[in-house]
C-alpha cells in the first residue's frame, strides 16, 4: 500500500467529518456598514431565523468563519475590512451582500468608493440586490455550507492556489 | 480502591459531564430560540441536536492563532485553565448514593475552592491576548467573581447549618424529608444570583458583553482554544445547576425508587438550566459599577442576614426558620424593586402633551 | 423584580405559543406583483423579445447597469433587440427603467435568488439572439440623433453622456 | 406653508441687523434670506441668535456658485423655535479667498458641520478648534465637492484601492494650515481626546489613561461609527466620534444625475426611514418646479411616512435592546417590523429602498385591500409594544442603566443643534409635524410626547411613545385617505426646475431632516445638500459621554439612534 492510498485512507473519514461539520456550522461576522447590514440583521430575526442552520453571528474576527460585507466599502474603510479579514482563521469566507459590496452599485462612480468587494478580499458567493432580501443572504450563506458538505475550497483557497478567484484580471 | 477503579471513574465522570456539556449547549440554543418566537437549531440531527458537534468539530478544524504582541505562553495556558476546574469541581460531585466521586468530607468548600479557580483562567486570558478589550474583560470577570463568590458561599452556610455536615451527600440525605427550598428560598435566592454571576451570564455578563467588548477575554481566541473557553463555560452551567439541586432541590431523592435516583437528579438539573436560561434571555446586562455595588451593599449583607436568621431558626423550630425566610425574600424583592424605582426617580413615560404651535 | 418578572413572563408566554419563523428553503414566500427585486423581458407570439430597443432603459439607469445591443432591419427603419444584459450586481432596483418602458417589455419579477459565486455570474442575460441570425443587417444600432435628443430631453444628460463626450 | 407672507417675514427678520444685504426670501419659496460679508459673518448671526432668538442652527454648507462667478457660497440657515420662523443667511466668498470665521463660538454644533464643509470644499475656518478632514481620509487628496475636482475614471479602481490598502489613512495632516485667527479663536465645550489622553491619571493609583477605538467595526457601533475614548479605568474622560467609513459620495453623484434618479438615490441615505428623505427632497424639487401636490398624494406620503417612522424606531429599540445586552427585545422588535417591511414592499416594491414618491405624487396607489389589511396590522401592534415593553420600560436592571445617565440639558441641545426624539426628551418642544406642517399634516392633530430631564431612559420613553403616536397618526390617514389622483398628471418626465434653491425639512424619526437643492435650470441638481439630524445628534456625544463609564456609552450611544448612512452621506 503506497503512503498516498494509506493517508487518504486514514484522512478520508476525518475529512467527511470535517466537510459535514462546516457544513452545518457557520459562523458570520456581524459586520455591516450600510442598508445591507439592516438585512443582515433581519436574518437572525425570528422569521429568518438562520439558527436553524447552525448559522450564529459572532462579534470578534477570531472566532468568525464567514465575513458577510454588507454595505458600501470606501477608501477609509478599505484598509479596516481587510484587516478584518486577515484577523479571521481559516477556513474563511466572503459573502459581497448588495449591489454596494458587489460592484460599488449606484455609488460605483464616486471617488471615495470601492468598486466590489472583490478588489480587496476574495469573494466566495456574490449576493446581488439593492438590499437584497434576507432570503438572498441566507441562501448565500447555505450555499457556502453546501460547497463545504461536498468539500469545494473557500475562494480563498482558490487564491492561494493560483488559481483565479473572484473578478477575474481584467 | 484500585487504580483501575478510579480511571474508571474518570472517564465515565468525564464522559458525563461532557455529554452533559453539549446537552446544555443544545438546550440552550433550542430554548433560547423558543423563547423568543424561533425554532433555534433544526437541520443538524433531530431538531439540531448535533449542533455543537458540528461547532466543536468545526471549530477543530480552523486554524489557530495567536496575536503577534500576545504573551505566548499565557495565551496557550489560559483556556486549559479555564477547562481544567469545570471537571476537576466533579471529583467531590456525588451523582447518587452510590456513586461518588470523592466524598470529602468538606466536599462543598472543595467545590467553591476549585470553582474559584475559573476567573484566574479568565484574567490571564485576557491579559495574555494583548487586546484592550480582553484586558478589561479579564478584569472585570476577576472583580465580579470574587466578590460574588462571598455572598454565594454565605448563602450556602444556612444549608450547611441546616445538614450539620459540608459534605456534600450528607446535605443531600438531610433533605430527605424536606428540600432546602422549603426551609432556605432566601439562601437560593442569594445562591442563584451568585450563580448567575459566576456563570457570567446575563444580567452579570460584563466580562464578555459583546456590546461592549466585542467578546471579552475570548476576544482574540479563535479555533479549539475558542471551543474550549465555550465548552467551560457551559460545563459550568451544567455544574452550577446539579449543584443548585443538591443542595437547595434534594439532590437525587424523589418518590422513584433509589437505583433511578439520577433520572430525579437530571430532570431537576435541566429544570434550573432551564431556569438559568430563561433569566438570561429575559433580561439587560447591569453595569459593572452596579454589579459590584449590588453585590457588596446588597447580596452581602443580605447572605449575612440569612446565616443570622437561619441560626435563629434552626435554634427555634422548621416554621420559624420558614416564616423568617420568607419574610427575608419579601424584604428583599421589595428592597431591589425599590432600588430600581430610585434610579428612575427622574423619569416617568411622558404622558402625550400637547402644545399649541 | 417586579418588572424582572413580568419580562419572564412574556417571553414565556412566547415560548408556549407557536414559533413565527418562516421554513424559508422548504417554503418560499410569494412575492407581492410589485416587488423589485429581479427583471424579465416579456416574449411576442414569435418569440422575439418585446423591445423596440429605443435605450430609454439604458440611458436612465443611474448605476448604468443596463447594455443592450441591437441589429438595425435592412428593410425598415426599426431595430431589433439581440442582446439584453442587466448587470444585477450593479443595479439598485429603483425601477426607473421599468417605467419608462415603452414597449411594456421590460418587467420586474420576484425571484431573489440571484446569488453566483463568479462576479460575471451576475449579469442577467433576459433575452440574447445570435448577432445576424434574423436576417437582419449585421450593422450595429447606434440612437439617431433625434432620438438622442429625445432622451437627453427627457432625462437630461447622464454622468454616461459625460463620459462619451469628453 | 404657514409661515407668513415672504417680504414681510423677510423684512421683518432682518430689519435693523447691519451688514446684510440683498434681502428677500429664498428662491420662489417662503424664506427669508440674506446675504452678509465674510467679516460681518458672526456680528449678523449673533444677532440674530441672541437678539431675536433665532437660537437653532438648522443648515450649514457650502455651494459652488454659477460657473460665470467662480468661488463658493457659504449658507446658514438659522430658526426661531417661538414661530418656528426660518432665516438664510449667505456669505459669497470668491476663488483663491475660500476663509470664513468660524460660527463654533456661536453653535458648538457647527464645528462639526464646518469641518464637513472643509473636508468637502476647502472652505478654511479661521479660528476654528479642531479642523481636521472629518469624512474623508486624513490623506486625502483635494476637495471632492467642488465642481472642479477630477472625478476618478470608471471601471475598476485598482491603483485607488492599493492606495487605500497601504495605510489606515489617519497620518495625514492633521490640522489644516492657516487656521489660527488671533482675534476670533473658539475653543470646544468638551474635552478632547488628543489632549486628555497624554494627561497624568490617577495621582493616587498612579494610573495611565487608556486610549480605545471603538469601531469602526464593533457591534454596538450601529453602522460604522468610529469613537475614540480616553479612559481612566473604566471612565471616560474624553470622547471623539470620528466617523466617514459610510462616506459615499452621495452628494456629489446626485449632481450628475437626473432628479428622478436622484430620488432613489437619497433613500439611501437615511437607510431605515428612506420615505422621510425621499419627501424632503422631493418638497425642494416640487418648490422649485412649482408643482402641485393632490390631496391623495399627501395623504400617502404621511401614511407612508409614519409607518417608516414606526420601522425606524424599530430597527432602533432592536439596537437599543441589544446593546445593553438584551438579545429577546431585537427579535420582538424586527417580528413587527417584518410585518411593516411587508406592505411596504406590497405597496412600493422594495422592503426598504422605495423610490415610490414622484414629483408631483407617489409612484402608485394603494393595492386593492392593502388598506383593509394595513388597518388590522396597524391595530394589533399597540398590544405587540406592551408586549416588548415589558421586556425594558419596567425592567429594574433596565431602568438603573439608563434613569440619570446621559442628561442633556436644554441648552445643550440647542447648542448642538440635536432635534428630534433626542431634543424632545429634553424639553426641548420642536416637531416639524406640527410646527410647520407639510404634506396633509395640517389635517391631523400631532402630539408630541416629551421627557422629563433628558436622560437615556427620556429618550427610550419618547420614541415608545412615538411610536404609539405613529400607529395612531397612520390609522387616521388610512381613515382619512380622499380620493382622487395619487399623482399630479402633467409633471413633465424631465423635470428641469428653474434655477432657484430651496430648503424643505421634514420630521424624520432622527429630526429636523433638510433637503438644500439648488438648480442651475438644467436637468441635475446643481448642489443636494442633506441636512442630516442624526449629524448633529451624534456630535453632541463628546460633550455627554466624558464622566460616564464604558457601560454608560452604550446605553447613550443606543439612544441616540445614530444612522450612518445619513451621516456620511
Amino acid at each position: 500500500m503506497d503512503v498516498d492510498q494509506e493517508t487518504k485512507t486514514l484522512v478520508a473519514p476525518l475529512q467527511f467529518l470535517l466537510n459535514w461539520a462546516r457544513g452545518h456550522s457557520m459562523w458570520p461576522l456581524t459586520f455591516g456598514t450600510a442598508c445591507c447590514a439592516i438585512e443582515m440583521m433581519s436574518v437572525g430575526c425570528a422569521r429568518y431565523d438562520t439558527e436553524r442552520f447552525g448559522i450564529f453571528f459572532r462579534n470578534s474576527p477570531r472566532a468568525a468563519d464567514c465575513m458577510i460585507v454588507a454595505g458600501t466599502i470606501n477608501l477609509k474603510m478599505a484598509p479596516r475590512v481587510r484587516l478584518l479579514y486577515d484577523q479571521m482563521s481559516s477556513p474563511k469566507y466572503v459573502i459581497a451582500m448588495g449591489s454596494c459590496a458587489v460592484s460599488g452599485g449606484p455609488f460605483a462612480d464616486g471617488y471615495n468608493v470601492v468598486q466590489g468587494v472583490d478588489e480587496i478580499l476574495p469573494v466566495d458567493v456574490y449576493v446581488p440586490g439593492c438590499p437584497p432580501r434576507p432570503e438572498a443572504l441566507m441562501n448565500a450563506l447555505l450555499m457556502i455550507m453546501e460547497r463545504n458538505s461536498a468539500g469545494i475550497a473557500s475562494a480563498a483557497e482558490h487564491q492561494t492556489a493560483g488559481q483565479s478567484a473572484g473578478r477575474p484580471a481584467t | 480502591m484500585s487504580l483501575l477503579k478510579v480511571l474508571l471513574g474518570v472517564v465515565v465522570i468525564v464522559a458525563v459531564v461532557l455529554l452533559n456539556t453539549v446537552v446544555v449547549m443544545w438546550c440552550e440554543r433550542k430554548w433560547a430560540g423558543h423563547l423568543q418566537s424561533r425554532l433555534g437549531p433544526m437541520r443538524t440531527g433531530w431538531h439540531g441536536a448535533l449542533q455543537p458537534f458540528a461547532d466543536a468539530l468545526k471549530l477543530l478544524g480552523k486554524e489557530d492563532l495567536m496575536p503577534a504582541d500576545a504573551d505566548h505562553v499565557l495565551f496557550l495556558v489560559a483556556p486549559v485553565l479555564a477547562y481544567m476546574p469545570s471537571i476537576l469541581i466533579y471529583s467531590a460531585t456525588p451523582w447518587m448514593e452510590q456513586f461518588t466521586g470523592y466524598s470529602f468530607d468538606v466536599g462543598i468548600f472543595m467545590v467553591f475552592a476549585v470553582a474559584a479557580l475559573f476567573p484566574v483562567a479568565i484574567l490571564v486570558a485576557g491579559w495574555a491576548s494583548h487586546n484592550k478589550y480582553s484586558v478589561i474583560g479579564g478584569f472585570r470577570a476577576a472583580a465580579q467573581q470574587i466578590s460574588y463568590e462571598v455572598p454565594m458561599i454565605l448563602a450556602v452556610l444556612g444549608v450547611i447549618m441546616l445538614a450539620g455536615s459540608m459534605k456534600l451527600s450528607t446535605i443531600v440525605e438531610a433533605q430527605a424529608s424536606v428540600w432546602n427550598i422549603v426551609t432556605q428560598p432566601f439562601a437560593f435566592m442569594l445562591f442563584f444570583i451568585g450563580m448567575l454571576a459566576e456563570l457570567n451570564r446575563t444580567p452579570f455578563d460584563m466580562p464578555e458583553a459583546e456590546s461592549e467588548l466585542v467578546a471579552g477575554y475570548m476576544t482574540e481566541y479563535s479555533s479549539m482554544r475558542f471551543a474550549m473557553f465555550f465548552l467551560a463555560e457551559y460545563t459550568n452551567v451544567f455544574t452550577w445547576s446539579l449543584f443548585a439541586t443538591l443542595l437547595f432541590f434534594g439532590g437525587w431523592g424523589g418518590p422513584l425508587p433509589a437505583v433511578l435516583g439520577f433520572v430525579w437528579l437530571f430532570l431537576k438539573t435541566y429544570a434550573m438550566v432551564f431556569l438559568i436560561i430563561w433569566v438570561r434571555w429575559a433580561l439587560p446586562r447591569l453595569r459593572i459599577d452596579q454589579l459590584m455595588e449590588f453585590g457588596w451593599k446588597v447580596l452581602i449583607p443580605a447572605a449575612l442576614l440569612n446565616v443570622f436568621f437561619t441560626a435563629f431558626g434552626i435554634l427555634t423550630n422548621l416554621a420559624v426558620l420558614v416564616a423568617l425566610q420568607v419574610a427575608l425574600l419579601a424584604g428583599f424583592v421589595w428592597l431591589v424593586g425599590r432600588l430600581g424605582k430610585q434610579a428612575g426617580a427622574g423619569a416617568t413615560t411622558p404622558a402625550p402633551t400637547e402644545v399649541a404651535p | 423584580m417586579i418588572g424582572i418578572a413580568k419580562g419572564m413572563a412574556t417571553i414565556f408566554g412566547r415560548m408556549i405559543r407557536p414559533a413565527v419563523t418562516e421554513l424559508y428553503p422548504y417554503v418560499k414566500r410569494q412575492l407581492p406583483e410589485r416587488a423589485r427585486m429581479s427583471f424579465s423581458m416579456a416574449r411576442d407570439e414569435s418569440g422575439q423579445a418585446q423591445c423596440s430597443a429605443c435605450m430609454l432603459c439604458e440611458r436612465s439607469c443611474p448605476d448604468t447597469a443596463i447594455f443592450i445591443e441591437s441589429e438595425k432591419r435592412a428593410d425598415s427603419p426599426r431595430r431589433v433587440l439581440t442582446k439584453f444584459t442587466i448587470d444585477l450586481g450593479r443595479c439598485m432596483y429603483c425601477g426607473l427603467c421599468v417605467e419608462q418602458c415603452t414597449s411594456d417589455g421590460l418587467h420586474h419579477t420576484g425571484d431573489f435568488e440571484n446569488n453566483v459565486t463568479e462576479r460575471s455570474g451576475t449579469m442577467l442575460v433576459l433575452y440574447e439572439v445570435e448577432p445576424g441570425s434574423l436576417g437582419l443587417a449585421p450593422e450595429l444600432c447606434e440612437s439617431t440623433p433625434a432620438e438622442l435628443s429625445e432622451v437627453v430631453a427627457t432625462f437630461g444628460t447622464t454622468h454616461r453622456d459625460e463620459e462619451a463626450g469628453s | 406653508m404657514t409661515t407668513p407672507a415672504p417680504e414681510v417675514a423677510g423684512g421683518q427678520v432682518f430689519e435693523g441687523v447691519s451688514g446684510v444685504f440683498d434681502v428677500g426670501p429664498l428662491g420662489r419659496g417662503s424664506i427669508p434670506s440674506a446675504a452678509t460679508k465674510p467679516t460681518r459673518l458672526v456680528g449678523v448671526l449673533s444677532e440674530l441668535k441672541d437678539g431675536r432668538g433665532f437660537t437653532h442652527l438648522s443648515l450649514l454648507t457650502a455651494a459652488e456658485r454659477p460657473a460665470e462667478t467662480a468661488g463658493l457660497k457659504m449658507v446658514y440657515a438659522v430658526k426661531r423655535d417661538v414661530d418656528s420662523t426660518l432665516a438664510m443667511l449667505t456669505v459669497t466668498l470668491d476663488e483663491g479667498a475660500l476663509r470664513v470665521p468660524t460660527i463654533a463660538g456661536l453653535w458648538s454644533g457647527a464645528a462639526p458641520l464646518e469641518r464637513e464643509v472643509f473636508d468637502l470644499f476647502g472652505v478654511v475656518f479661521t479660528g476654528h478648534p479642531n479642523l481636521r478632514r472629518i469624512v474623508l481620509r486624513d490623506d486625502f487628496e483635494g476637495h471632492p465637492l467642488r465642481k472642479e475636482f477630477p472625478m476618478p475614471p470608471a471601471g475598476v479602481t485598482t491603483e485607488r484601492v492599493a492606495w487605500a490598502l497601504a495605510s489606515h489613512g489617519d497620518d495625514g495632516p492633521a490640522l489644516a494650515p492657516e487656521t489660527s485667527d488671533p482675534a476670533h479663536s473658539v475653543s470646544l465645550p468638551y474635552p478632547t481626546v488628543t489632549e486628555e489622553a497624554e494627561a497624568p491619571g490617577d495621582p493616587v493609583l498612579h494610573s495611565e489613561r487608556l486610549v480605545l477605538n471603538m469601531g469602526p467595526q464593533h457591534p454596538s457601533m450601529h453602522g460604522v461609527l468610529h469613537l475614540w475614548l480616553a479612559l481612566e479605568g473604566e471612565q471616560i474622560i474624553a470622547a471623539d466620534a470620528t466617523h466617514g467609513y459610510l462616506h459615499r459620495c452621495l452628494e456629489k453623484l446626485c449632481e450628475s444625475r437626473s432628479y428622478r434618479a436622484c430620488t432613489a438615490m437619497v433613500d439611501r441615505s437615511d437607510y431605515v426611514s428612506g420615505f422621510h428623505t425621499e419627501l424632503a427632497f422631493l418638497s425642494a424639487v416640487e418648490e422649485l418646479a412649482e408643482i402641485e401636490v393632490p390631496r391623495k398624494a399627501q395623504y400617502l406620503r404621511v401614511l407612508m411616512g409614519e409607518l417608516a417612522r414606526l420601522t425606524s424606531h424599530h430597527t432602533w429599540f432592536a439596537a437599543c435592546g441589544l446593546d445593553l445586552g438584551a438579545y429577546t427585545p431585537f427579535l420582538f422588535a424586527f417580528r413587527d417590523r417584518e410585518a411593516v417591511l411587508d406592505f411596504f414592499e406590497e405597496i412600493t416594491g422594495g422592503r426598504m429602498m422605495f423610490n415610490y414618491f414622484r414629483p408631483g405624487g407617489v409612484k402608485d396607489d394603494l393595492p386593492p385591500g392593502a388598506a383593509e389589511r394595513l388597518r388590522t396590522c396597524l391595530e394589533g401592534i399597540p398590544a405587540s409594544i406592551d408586549g416588548f415593553e415589558a421586556l425594558l420600560t419596567t425592567n429594574e436592571i433596565f431602568r438603573n442603566r439608563t434613569c440619570g445617565v446621559g442628561v442633556i440639558a436644554p441648552d445643550t441641545i440647542r447648542d448642538f443643534g440635536v432635534t428630534g426624539p433626542m431634543a424632545r426628551a429634553s424639553r426641548v418642544d420642536v416637531d416639524l409635524r406640527r410646527d410647520e406642517p407639510y404634506a396633509a399634516y395640517a389635517d391631523f392633530d400631532v402630539s408630541v410626547p416629551l421627557g422629563e430631564c433628558g436622560d437615556t431612559f427620556d429618550r427610550y420613553a419618547v420614541r415608545i411613545a412615538e411610536m404609539r403616536e405613529s400607529v395612531r397618526l397612520a390609522l387616521q390617514a388610512l381613515e382619512g385617505m380622499p380620493e382622487g389622483d395619487f399623482v399630479s398628471p402633467g409633471v413633465p418626465r424631465a423635470l428641469k426646475p428653474p434655477a432657484g434653491a430651496a430648503y424643505r425639512r421634514v420630521e424624520s424619526p432622527r429630526g429636523e431632516l433638510g433637503v438644500y437643492l439648488e438648480s442651475d435650470g438644467t436637468a441635475q441638481p446643481w448642489r443636494l445638500k442633506i441636512r442630516s439630524p442624526a449629524f448633529s445628534n451624534l456630535h453632541v456625544t463628546p460633550a455627554v459621554l466624558p464622566g460616564g463609564r464604558l457601560g454608560d456609552l452604550i446605553a447613550i450611544m443606543g439612544s441616540v439612534d445614530v444612522v450612518m448612512g445619513e451621516i456620511d452621506r
